[in-house]
This record gives C-alpha cells, structure tokens and sequence, in this order.
C-alpha cells in the first residue's frame, strides 16, 4: 500500500474541507480506484464519478496507474477567462 | 514570465510585446467582469488556479497558436478578487496581416477557456456565493452552507 | 465626433467610449503601418480622405454595425504622415458576451477598408513614391514624374 | 450648358494637376458624359473608363443626370485602413 497524496482545487477542496487529501492504496492503484476513496471520504459524496484527474498536469484515463510520487491533483470544471 | 497575475491587467506593456515593424495588424480581446451572471447582480468575484499547471497550460496555448498561425501572442490572467468593470483577462495578437491576427486572437481565447486551470467564485449583491460551472445546470453552484 | 485624426492615435479613449458594467468583451484592432508593402522598404505613408463623406461613411458603418451586432464600436482613422509602426487605424467593440464582439471587430474593419474614401500614398526608402491600389497590378501605381 | 465643379482627390488629383476642375455640360449631363469631358482634360487620359463617381457622397450610375447645384466627386480606388 501507498500513500497517494491528491491536490484538491475551488468548489473541491471546498466540497472536502483541505487543499489536498491523503488516501492509502495499493501501489498500483488505478484512476477510478483512487476516485472512489476520495469519493468515500467526508464531503466526497458530491464528487463526479468521473472528475477530471492530472498527474504531473496531464489528463489521466480511468484505467491508468497511478504514480504516487508524481503531483496529483483533482480538477473542477474549468471556469477561467 | 508569468501569465497569473494579482491585480489590474494592463494592456500597453502587451501591446509593446507583439510589436514590429513588420507587424501590420494587432488584435486585442479583454475579458471584463460583467455587473450579471446567470439573472444574477454580479458584486466581484475572484478567481483561483492550479498555478504550475495553468502557467504551463498558457505557454502551450501561446506555442501552439504561435505554430498554427503566424501570429505573435501575448496575454495575462488575474488572479484573485476582480470588482466589476475590470479586466479578468487579456490576449494581444500580433501579425503581419489581420486576418491571421484575428484568427488565432479567437482559437488563443477559446483554449484558455477550455484548457487553463482556473476557477472563478462569484459573489452576488444579495449575498450569495457560487462557484461558476459552466457544466452545470444554470452555470452556477451555490457554496455549500457555512457552518 | 470627428473620426479623422491628425497625429498619433490613442486606444484609451476608445476603450472608454466602448466600456460598460453589461459589457463583459472588448475586442481591439490596431492597423499598423508596416516596414515593406508590395516587396520595398516602406519609409513612410501618408493618407489623405475626401474628409466629409468618409466621416459620414464612418458614421453609417458604426450605425449599421451597431444595428447587425448587439455591441458598441468606438473607432478613428489618422490623416497625413504616418511613421512605420504608428497605427493608421483603430476599432474597438464592446459586446456582452466575445463572439459579437469579434464578429462585428471584423466586418467594421473589412467595412473601413471597401466603403471610405480615404487614400495612401508611400514613400519608399529608395525614394520612390507611389499610391496604394488594390485594383492596380502589384497594389501600387507609381506617382507622375515630377517635372 | 451648366458648369459642374467636380472634387478629384489622391491620383486623380494628382493626374489633373488640381483638387477641383470644371468643366461645361448641358444641363442634364450623365455621369458618362461628365467622365468623358474630364477625360480630354489636358492629364485626363490615365482616368479609368469608369471611375467611382459620387454626387452628395452616394454613387453615381453610368446613365444617372447630374445636379450641378450637388457636390460631385471623383474617387480613386479606396485604399484606408
């Protein structure tokens, strides 16, 4: 198991109370496993199912493995310009 | 050189950016926070980013619009509380010709508004406070209750 | 309001004119003079205009403009000698919302360059001299030999 | 016979040697014969064919009757902005 450390921005960190959260998954944990921990924690609930995930700044697909030392961070709907 | 920037934009040191003398033609958009929003009196708003991110967005933005037209590009986005009237952010095109200049001027807008991670929060005359979601119902999400 | 100018030309006050609290979009476009037109090096222009029917001419463009796009458009034209990489012209729309806004930057500015009677004579840094023509074979068509 | 003052800007101006010149027509002139007049002025030759005629700031057709008493205008190919 690994330490998965996850930015949370705007109405997200919002929605759980912190700029970024903790979870502990197996090391190689997938996108949507890492998604439905958040979703478990308190104010999670209203997370997407399918949020916007980047690892080191690139979008990630559901399937994909995760790299625990690589920045991640959960991204709202953007609403720039 | 940063895109993210606290307080009032200006658009004369982006101007100068784009400028030469084999540049006949010069676009500008401003994007100013309007006094409304979804049937709402807009009071301010403020913006938030993922600021490594949205930097690194916006130099791609600019070398991808600087490969696909022959265009110079420079542009600035604030950060933080913005009143009403003033500019949220700014995008300058410079060009030999201006139909080039106009062209990418629309592709650099539309990117940074589906690309660039940032967050605007928009406080009401009444009171209310939302987040702006344009993939939301109305576009708007009320901030959950203070406790 | 004159929308012929002699001397530089100003963005602010055009901003200004066009800025509102409901107007979330400004969309600006500066016509430059270059440093080469039809393959020479360009030293200098200047313009000259049949002065009362181009402001006319620009008064029906902005008031049809203003008619066909939900904006307003602020915009002004310099006269006489104009020095490479000084603007010759500037438009500036306000709209609520940036796709207006830039539709109708474009057909102002296509407007200014078909329907104003307004003239451009270059003065090349070879010395030559010539008038500015689109219907011309190489755009230009040289002045008369000085007798 | 009317005279009718005719305003030539730019090259027209230019090729004439003066910002107005007059010449004599009968009185319910043509466009046409107007621009065949200002043609066999001494520099009038390089006139197109067809110039862009303008009585009060609007267009002139070939066939249009002139007004003496309007502000007529001949004017090169535009070149602003």
């Amino acid at each position: 198991m690994t330490t998965f450390r996850v930015l949370l921005f705007a109405r997200y960190a919002e929605l759980l109370g912190s700029e970024w959260v903790e979870v502990l998954l197996p090391d190689d944990a997938t996108a949507t496993e890492l998604i439905d921990a958040l979703r478990q924690l308190p104010g999670g609930a209203l997370l997407p199912a399918s949020p916007f995930l980047v690892m080191n700044h690139t979008q990630v697909s559901a399937t994909q493995r995760l790299d625990s030392a690589a920045e991640l961070a959960l991204l709202p709907p953007l609403a720039g310009g | 050189m940063s895109f993210l920037r606290i307080g009032p934009l200006l658009l004369a040191p982006l101007l100068e950016a784009v400028r030469s003398p084999e540049r006949g033609a010069i676009a500008t958009f401003s994007g100013l926070v309007r006094n409304h929003h979804a049937g709402s009196a807009v009071q301010s708003l403020s913006y938030s980013a993922y600021q490594p991110m949205a930097e690194a967005v916006f130099q791609t933005i600019v070398s991808e619009a600087e490969a696909a037209f022959p265009v110079r590009i420079a542009l600035v986005h604030r950060l933080g509380e913005v009143p009403v009237g003033e500019a949220a952010v700014l995008v300058v095109v410079g060009s030999a010709h201006r139909g080039a200049a106009f062209d990418a001027l629309r592709w650099v807008i539309d990117a940074v508004k589906g690309r660039v991670p940032i967050w605007k929060r928009e406080r009401y005359v009444d009171g209310r406070e939302v987040w702006v979601d344009p993939t939301a119902p109305g576009g708007i999400v009320p901030l959950k209750e203070r406790l």
